[in-house]
């Protein structure tokens, strides 16, 4: 075994993006659908901070943009949860099957 | 200074434009500070304006050279706008005569509005009323003028409608800005035409381009522009047949009333087709048209001003019969006669209204004539004053109005139409009959017990003595033998009239001859009534004439019939024809799309199902087909 | 003296390094040491702090306070705790089993992961971060989790109540916290703790930034969940919050972690605002890990002396306090900050 | 020996966030999600610590398990209804997703895999102020996006507290 | 609009913040409150009914159980009910002892609610000082009476027995002590800006509401009215002393708690009085003559005193029997507590605590 | 100014701490009771009547007596106080004509088994019937003497019982 290259970190990245992916497609509760995509954007984080280390070490780009990814997926999360809250106000419900009037 | 005053004249219109900002935003909750700042604002206005109009006056250089200052307001292929100031001696001669009567106004309604809870918000709007008037005297082209135009109709909606509280104030100031949006429409389309085919609004670049039309256009075509910017000035000037809405104006506080019909509003119709007269000059039918329009709206207004009963109404259609004298002047093509009697109504007739004002401030709001009388011993200076008014715009010399309508009426006799001539000379002797008769009805005779007049406070009587100098003497500056104005304002050549001395003395002898019937039916008949027994013999005549023609009325049945009728008509189209299109298409629509929406579940995650196939599709594609774009997917370089 | 722990530890190491194994075992080792000498150090002072608290509550009440187990009650404590430890653990019907029992254990985590970093004297930090005031920040924002879990578990209402109360307030006066602390960090332009005690050899930081400190204060307070922001457990409310359910040595834990807890932000005050190590009046006779304890001490008297003379406040008192108050004085502090360290360096200081 | 080291943890640290972030998609109740959802975030800290990024590993921990799961609480408990311990349910689109997500994942790691050359490693050093350096960054280069990202979140925060207000129908008093 | 769903709580009945067995069913939104009912009861033993099968004298016992924390005023209340059934006039020695243990009574009473209001707040010391003063009270009582709590020291006719000597330079101590620990209370509890912020406001009682629901004592004043049995209607010998009535403005949780501070200078100043003038009085008897067996004549009587918690009302019919044919006891806490719904309306838990700790119910009165 | 009612707080407990401490360390010192403190109850049996004023007096029917009436006096067999019901209101010793019944200054009542709690005062045996008939014989002939003596003196003394 030869030490843990970027082509590692890539792996662990897309695994963790498909995992994030696959809850976002199949789960009911919108929360836990939002909390998917956290996952897939901490997989994307994962592959930026891993490509910044191994192919441009002395700047911090890929953590710049991690940073920002961050900053965006919280803003994403308050405004999410602030929607399914006021959905949930109206609907009494959580689960996406059930917000389907986005139809005609 | 002078010079500054000139080169700043847009200061003029800005000054009372700050002073409503100043108002509106800060000051309103102090009434005194609010008029203080108004009346400052407007005062500092009147000097530049005085200034500016000295410096033009003492300048020949001035008389076929207007001042002309612009900036570009926005430009692009084929349309520059500008905005500026034109400031040539009739723009001059305005913004002096409009800031005078404004800040007379204004400091007059220190006194008449005291107490309104409006006070503040009054003297605001006031201002930008007479910002907008400035503004719009000084404009340099068609569309800054339309600008400031549509203000000055805004501003008298505000003002008539001032006292909102009252339907008929609210109804009046509906009245008013809809009649004049009407006539707006026309003026605006004639707008239109100007620019689309002289590519210009600016008035000295149409001046170069109006005497060679024929470069640009018809003569037709021509006429159908003049008509259509004369729509706009018979709606705010209130000519035949938009006149409705004048009379009802007076709903406003009197020194609104005032501001109206002697400084702003109305003459900025007589002021627009006198700035455009280049445009007028050159087809005769439209100046014809114009003629016409004048005479008879004088003739017409007078004979319902004779028997009118309220104070303010009677003003108001001796007002329109004013106004249609100066239309006759512009149409028998004489720039200077129309805006010499301009210039000496706006002082005689600012004077009747606000004395008209003070009389009815001291009766608690009583307007009508018959149950005034002997005023003039309660109210000395408002009824004296009163009298100066009624002996100018009677036409008696050597008052203001006397060498105006003398110079309208001679305008009218050389131009050759004798008919019209005649017209104005019946208006003549009518204006001087109504006139006097409401002077004796309400100050002289005997005193009704019930009235208890009191003479208003000096901040009111003082506007009242300056505008009854200057209504005196205003018109000393044209007569024959100073014709200081007609060197100045004309248009083409300098103004030559002799003076015909026929002319003056029968306008005298009609004068007279109205002034002494008026006296004859109601001071010496203490009863009077053979008044009353004329007004019983013409009776249909008589209640034609209190009925204004029936006027109102004929707009009414219009109205309802015509328009409300044609509507119908429409309507029926719109179901059948257009709906039937619409709805048509929709039903297309709708049918296919209740076949296709079952491609649309609504719900996120089918939508994200999908495009993550997509996705994956994409991906293989490009990567295992096409060498080049593997390169894109895998990264990096070979 | 200064360096008796120093020393100590260089010895361990060398007397490992006789054994000659290879260096990272060697390092391995050493933390391990450590890591152990500081939990000691903690779970023993908060055993300690219990007594204490106990001692300060009775003088303040006219009474004596625990005088019977031991020499003036000093066995107080253990003879508790073996009290707890003997009591069964009732877990509700209804709870969640799991994190019922995880939660107390979990609760010790965070701060302890937190002392890893603070320099108890000179070098004697275990690990001296980069990064050491941020990574404070970001660790003990993770109790908040724990507490939460702990309400959430119990299948209780009252503990639900106190979690979410927790959370809100743990939350809320996390960021005046960051906030506050912000102002010594601009100050001294390093998160390394130990860099920021040696930037306050000429003046401490309580001086420099004294309403930092006291927004430190406060929101530490709060942050304790102590007096007078003690609304998760307010017993005469909600019984005892999160951990009403919890007996025998979950509830044990959960009363040691307040007191960890409190002494890590008296720690972390005693670091950043009273010159951590550092000797006052030039008394560098007491060495500077005395120093430090006394430092300490004071502050977790100070908490002990509030908690026992004030009333609590009310939950949207608190978070009014929080966000309409402590978070815009923090933010004019970082701004006054701001403007000040630029002015002094226009200035040449 | 460190080489070591650091492979045993990446494998330790990578199952640990494998596990879990499976544990966030499988776990039927929606609380223990979350706190699945922390332990992967925590994970994921330790992943940045391994790739030399300390400050952003802090940043994780503070906004992610710190902040974010928090809120996901908050969200879970106000929209709280029925039994919670099923309150995390899988649908109707398994069937399609789960296959679908294979082969995306089999793609992703085929094409990584075969792309192993392509990419221009460098071995440079890792600067040894991290937290100074990214703040050079962030207020010289990006100083746009940074203020960006901060009136976006103001934006957001904005937004939300606007969404989630509840209506009061009827006053206190 | 929906409304999230209401959640319910049950404070109580075993809860710290309930001065006793009261339950409490919170309907919450959130954790503001939609509506308290109180479950009243579980403290219930029948004491109206025990008294119908008592002798009148065997009566006060009981009457001590009711409002346990001024037992004093307890015994007052029933035995000038007796007396006035029966005509008695008692010796004015006697009158003066009831007076001073009475406002004795009160305060402890008053230190108690002060005590354990400041405990529902949070704050725990608060609850340890005032405690110390009752503590001393108490002492006195057990000199007077031999008991701490239950007293059963009032007779019908007088008082069980002469003041002993050694309780002169107790109360003498006592009385020089006493207004610089109010102080104290002032200015660890009342002076707290914690303490203003968690009760000013909160919880306001309108003067019409509590008129009226029948609200009385310090509660009733509270809210600005100014009603003191003790001024409005003297009863026993209360028109000899000079005192205020301290009367709040707002009606609101802290103007109640605030007059019951007040009222302990007041009834400090009233034992001061009262001691002056018993000293200067001969020594006599401090019981009147009456029959070892009583029977009142048939009738019925009603008689009120300013309790510590308000208006404590006894009625009695007799039958001419040796026990009675009926008692009924006019509680004050009970009717005050009618009012916590209304009151609790709109604040949050932590409020209901506050509220309920300020109208200062005590549960062996609630439930009788 | 916000705070000063803070930090007032502080300086009473500071000041407080500082107080000397009085709390009695209970079972190490004993704690000086009142005269009148109603504790454990005493009985004089030689100075009872047994007339059962106090069993009347009492407002819980906690006294139990039991007599025994021998040569027309009656004797006291047991006095039984079921002190978890007792009152402590002192009834029963204000209704004692003889002031046989008292107080002790003893509060220490608990016991660990419930057959303990009551507090027998008196608990005799009720006299064997031989020595009833003795005694009563006895006071016969006492009463026979008495009445010859009577008898002998004239009547004089009438009022001696």
């Amino acid at each position: 075994m030869t030490g843990i290259s970027v082509i590692h970190y890539v792996l662990l990245s897309a695994a963790l993006f498909s995992v994030g992916l696959f809850g976002a497609l199949v789960k009911r509760n919108a929360i836990s659908v939002l909390i998917c995509i956290e996952l897939m954007l901490n997989a994307v984080n994962i592959n930026l901070v891993a490509f910044n280390r191994y192919v441009t070490p002395e700047t911090f780009v890929g953590q710049l943009f991690s940073i920002f990814v961050i900053t965006v997926a919280a803003a994403e999360v308050g405004v999410g949860l602030a929607i399914i809250i006021a959905i949930f106000r109206n609907r009494l419900s959580v689960n996406l099957d059930d917000f389907n009037w986005l139809k005609w | 200074m002078i010079e500054f005053a000139m080169h700043h004249a847009w200061l003029v219109p800005l000054l009372p434009a700050v002073a409503f900002v100043i108002i509106v935003f800060l000051t309103r909750p102090w009434p005194r500070l609010s008029s203080a700042v108004s009346i400052a604002f407007m005062l500092a206005s009147f000097v530049t304006a005085a200034l500016a109009a000295y410096g033009v006056f003492t300048d020949p250089h001035f008389k076929h050279h207007p001042l002309i200052y612009t900036v570009r307001w926005f430009g692009m292929q084929g349309l520059n706008i500008d905005v500026g100031i034109y400031l040539d001696p009739s723009s001059a001669m305005m913004i002096f005569m409009v800031s005078l009567v404004a800040l007379l106004v204004q400091i007059y309604s220190t006194g008449y509005m005291k107490g309104d809870p409006g006070y503040s918000v009054f003297f605001s709007y006031l201002s930008l009323f007479a910002a907008s008037m400035l503004g719009m005297v000084l404009s340099s082209n068609l569309l800054q003028m339309f600008v400031f135009w549509e203000l000055v109709g805004l501003c008298s909606y505000l003002l008539i409608g001032f006292y909102s509280f009252k339907i008929s104030a609210r109804e009046a100031a509906k009245k008013a800005f809809i009649t004049t949006r009407v006539a707006d429409f026309g003026l605006l389309l004639g707008i239109l035409a100007v620019q689309i085919i002289f590519g210009t609004l600016n008035f000295d670049e149409l001046t170069q381009m109006a005497p060679n039309f024929e470069n640009y256009t018809t003569a037709g075509m021509m006429t159908l522009i003049a008509v259509l910017l004369f729509i706009g000035p018979v709606g705010k000037s209130g000519q035949f047949p938009l006149h409705v809405w004048l009379p009802d104006a007076m709903e406003g506080p009197t020194p609104v009333s005032a501001l109206i019909h002697a400084a702003t509003m109305v003459v900025a119709g007589v002021y627009l087709v006198g700035r455009n007269m280049f445009l007028f000059a050159e087809v005769e039918s439209a100046l014809y048209l114009v003629a016409v329009t004048g005479a008879f709206t004088a003739f017409f207004a007078a004979t319902i001003a004779v028997t009118q009963r309220e104070i303010k109404r009677i003003l108001a259609y001796s007002t329109v019969s004013q106004l249609g004298y100066m239309m006759l002047a512009l149409g028998v093509g004489s720039l200077t006669a129309s805006f010499f009697h301009l210039w000496t109504h706006a002082f005689f007739k600012a004077l009747m209204f606000l004395a008209a004002g003070s009389v009815l401030h001291a009766l608690h709001h009583k307007a009508d004539v018959w149950e005034m009388g002997g005023l003039i011993k309660k109210m000395p200076i408002t009824g004296w004053t009163f009298v100066i008014g009624g002996l100018a715009i009677a036409g008696i010399p050597p008052f203001a109005g006397f060498w105006s309508k003398d110079e309208i009426l001679l305008a009218a006799y050389q131009s050759g139409h004798y008919f019209l001539f005649l017209l104005a000379s019946i208006t003549a002797f009518l204006t001087a009959f109504y006139m006097w008769r409401m002077i004796f009805l309400a100050f002289f005779g005997e005193e009704k017990p019930e009235n208890h007049p009191h003479e208003s406070p000096a901040n009111m009587t003082v506007p009242l003595v300056v505008l009854a100098v200057l209504a005196a003497v205003g018109g000393l500056i044209g007569t024959p033998s100073t014709p200081l104005w007609q060197q100045w304002i004309y248009y083409g050549h300098p103004h030559h009239i002799e003076p015909n001395v026929i002319i003056m003395l029968s306008s005298i002898a009609l004068a007279a001859a109205g002034i002494g019937l008026a006296y004859l039916l109601y001071v010496r008949d203490k009863e009077k009534t053979n008044a009353k027994d004329l007004a019983r013999r013409f009776q249909p005549v008589y209640k034609l004439l209190y009925n204004k023609y029936y006027i109102d009325e004929m707009y009414q049945w219009f109205t309802r019939v015509v328009v409300d009728g044609s509507a119908r008509i429409t309507y029926l189209f719109d179901i059948y024809v257009v709906d039937g299109i619409v709805n048509g298409s929709a039903a297309i629509t709708k049918g296919l799309g209740s076949v296709m929406r079952y491609f649309q579940t609504g719900k996120v995650q089918t939508y994200a199902l999908v495009f993550y196939m997509a996705v994956l599709v994409i991906t293989v594609v490009l990567a295992f087909t096409d060498a080049s774009s593997s390169v894109l997917v895998m990264g990096g370089a070979e | 003296m200064e360096n008796i722990f120093v020393n100590i530890s260089g010895s361990i190491r060398e007397l490992i390094g006789v054994l000659g194994l290879p260096p990272l075992f060697n390092e391995a080792v050493m933390i391990t040491v450590k890591v152990t000498g500081i939990l000691l150090f903690i779970v023993l002072n908060a055993l300690w702090l219990v007594y204490m608290e106990r001692k300060v509550a009775g003088y303040i009440q006219c009474r004596y306070g625990p005088n019977r187990v031991g020499p003036k009650g000093l066995l107080q404590t253990a003879a508790d705790i073996s009290k707890l430890i003997s009591k069964e653990i009732i877990i509700p019907s209804g709870a969640d089993k799991i994190l019922f029992l995880l939660a107390p254990v979990l609760i010790f985590t965070p701060p302890l992961m937190v002392f890893m970093v603070v320099p108890f004297g000179q070098n004697m930090a275990a690990v001296d971060l980069n990064i050491g005031v941020f990574y404070f920040l970001a660790v003990a924002s993770l109790s908040t989790v724990i507490f939460w879990i702990a309400g959430w578990a119990s299948n209780n209402k009252y503990s639900l109540l106190g979690g979410m109360r927790v959370v809100a307030q743990m939350i809320s006066y996390e960021l005046p916290m960051v906030l506050a602390v912000l102002g010594v960090v601009m100050i001294t332009g390093t998160l390394n703790m130990s860099d920021i005690v040696r930037a306050q050899e000429n003046l401490w930081f309580i001086f420099a930034q004294p309403v930092a400190f006291l927004i430190y204060f406060i929101a530490g307070v709060a942050e304790c969940n102590r007096v007078p922001f003690d609304l998760t457990e307010g017993e005469s409310e909600i019984v005892a919050g999160p951990f009403t359910e919890y007996s025998g040595m979950g509830f044990a834990l959960f009363f040691l972690a307040e007191y960890t807890n409190v002494m890590l932000v008296s720690f972390m005050a005693a670091t950043l605002f009273l010159g951590g190590w550092l000797a006052p009046f030039g008394l560098t006779i007491i060495p500077g890990w005395a120093w430090m304890l006394i430092k300490v001490y004071i502050m977790i008297f100070l908490f002990m002396w509030l908690r026992w003379t004030y009333p609590r406040v009310r939950v949207d008192q608190l978070m009014g306090f929080g966000w309409k108050v402590l978070v815009p004085l923090s933010l004019a502090n970082i701004f006054i900050t701001g403007v000040a360290i630029k002015v002094l360096d226009k200035m040449g200081w | 020996m460190a080489n070591a080291l650091g492979t045993v943890s990446f494998w330790i640290l990578s199952a640990v966030i494998i596990f879990s972030a499976l544990m966030v998609v499988i776990s039927r109740n929606i609380v223990h999600s979350i706190l699945w959802l922390v332990v992967t975030f925590l994970g994921t800290a330790g992943i940045y610590l391994m790739l030399d990024a300390l400050f952003l590993a802090a940043v994780q921990v503070l906004v992610y398990a710190g902040a974010v799961c928090i809120m996901v609480v908050f969200g879970v408990m106000l929209t709280r209804r029925g039994n919670i311990r099923h309150s995390n349910l899988f649908n109707s689109r398994l069937i399609i997703a789960a296959p679908l997500v294979g082969l995306i994942l089999s793609a992703a790691a085929y094409l990584t895999a075969a792309s192993t050359d392509n990419v221009p490693l460098s071995d440079g050093k890792v600067p040894a102020d991290t937290v100074g350096s990214i703040g050079q960054w962030l207020l010289s280069s990006y100083v746009i996006p940074f203020e960006t990202a901060a009136i976006l979140l103001l934006v957001a925060l904005i937004g939300a507290v606007f969404l989630a207000r509840e209506v009061k129908t009827d006053d206190r008093h | 609009m929906l409304r999230t769903e209401e959640f319910t709580l049950n404070m109580g009945p075993q809860h710290p913040a309930t001065h006793g067995v009261l339950r409490l069913i919170l309907h919450l939104d959130g954790e503001t409150i939609v509506k308290v009912e109180p479950v009243v009861g579980y403290l219930h033993r029948g004491i109206e009914k025990l008294a119908e099968a008592r002798t009148y004298t065997q009566v006060i016992p009981y009457t001590d159980r009711l409002d346990y924390l001024a037992a004093m005023l307890n015994n007052l209340g029933y035995v000038q009910a007796v007396e006035k059934l029966m005509g008695i006039e008692i010796p004015e020695r006697a009158e003066y002892i009831r007076i001073i243990v009475s406002e004795m009574s009160r305060i402890a009473s008053h230190c108690i609610a002060v005590g354990t209001y400041a405990l529902d707040l949070g704050g725990f010391t608060g609850f340890m000082y005032p405690f110390r003063e009752r503590e001393k009270l108490m002492d006195m009582f057990e000199m007077i009476s031999g008991s701490r709590m239950t007293h059963s020291y009032m007779r019908i006719g007088g008082v069980a027995a002469d003041l002993p000597e050694e309780f002169y330079p107790a109360i003498k101590k006592f009385l020089k002590e006493f207004p610089s620990c109010v102080d104290e209370y002032d200015g660890l509890i009342t002076g707290n800006e914690i303490f203003q912020a968690r009760t000013k406001g909160v919880g306001v009682l309108s003067q019409e509401k509590a008129v009226q629901y029948s609200i009385s004592g310090p509660t009733l004043r509270g809210s600005g009215v100014n009603y003191d049995l003790r001024k409005a209607r003297p009863y026993g010998i209360y028109d000899r002393f000079d005192f205020e009535v301290p009367v709040g403005e707002k009606g609101d949780c802290f103007d109640r708690y605030y007059c019951r501070i007040q009222e302990m200078r007041q009834s400090h100043r009233i034992i001061e009085q009262a001691l002056e003038q018993l000293e200067e009085l001969p020594g006599g008897p401090v019981m009147a003559k009456v029959p070892k067996v009583l029977k009142p004549p048939k009738g019925e009587v009603y008689h009120e005193i300013e309790g510590a918690k308000g208006i404590l009302g006894y009625y009695v019919v007799s039958d001419g029997t040796t026990k009675p044919y009926r008692v009924h006891i006019r509680r004050p806490s009970f009717i005050n507590l009618d009012l916590l719904d209304e009151m609790c309306r709109g604040w949050k838990i932590a409020d209901v605590v506050a509220i309920l700790g300020s109208i200062d119910i005590v549960l062996g009165e609630v439930d009788c | 100014m916000f705070g000063s009612g803070l930090l007032k707080g502080l300086a009473i407990t500071w000041k407080e701490m500082l107080t000397p401490k009085v709390t009695i360390q209970y079972p190490d010192e004993i704690y000086s009771l009142p005269d009148r403190f109603h504790g454990r109850f005493k009985l004089d049996k030689d100075a009872c009547i047994s007339c059962g004023m106090c069993v009347r007096a009492c407002p819980n029917n906690v006294i139990k007596m039991e007599t025994e009436t021998v040569a027309r006096k009656k004797r006291l067999l047991k006095y039984v106080m079921d002190i978890k019901y007792c009152l402590f209101c002192g009834f029963c010793v204000e209704s004692c004509p003889k002031n046989a019944l008292g107080y002790e200054k003893d509060f220490e009542l608990a016991q660990y088994k419930l057959d303990k709690v009551p507090l027998v005062l008196v608990d005799e045996e009720p006299l064997p019937p031989e020595e009833k008939e003795r005694l009563e014989a006895e006071a016969a002939q006492k009463i026979a003497a008495a009445k010859a003596k009577k008898e002998a003196s004239g009547g004089k003394d009438k009022g001696g019982e």
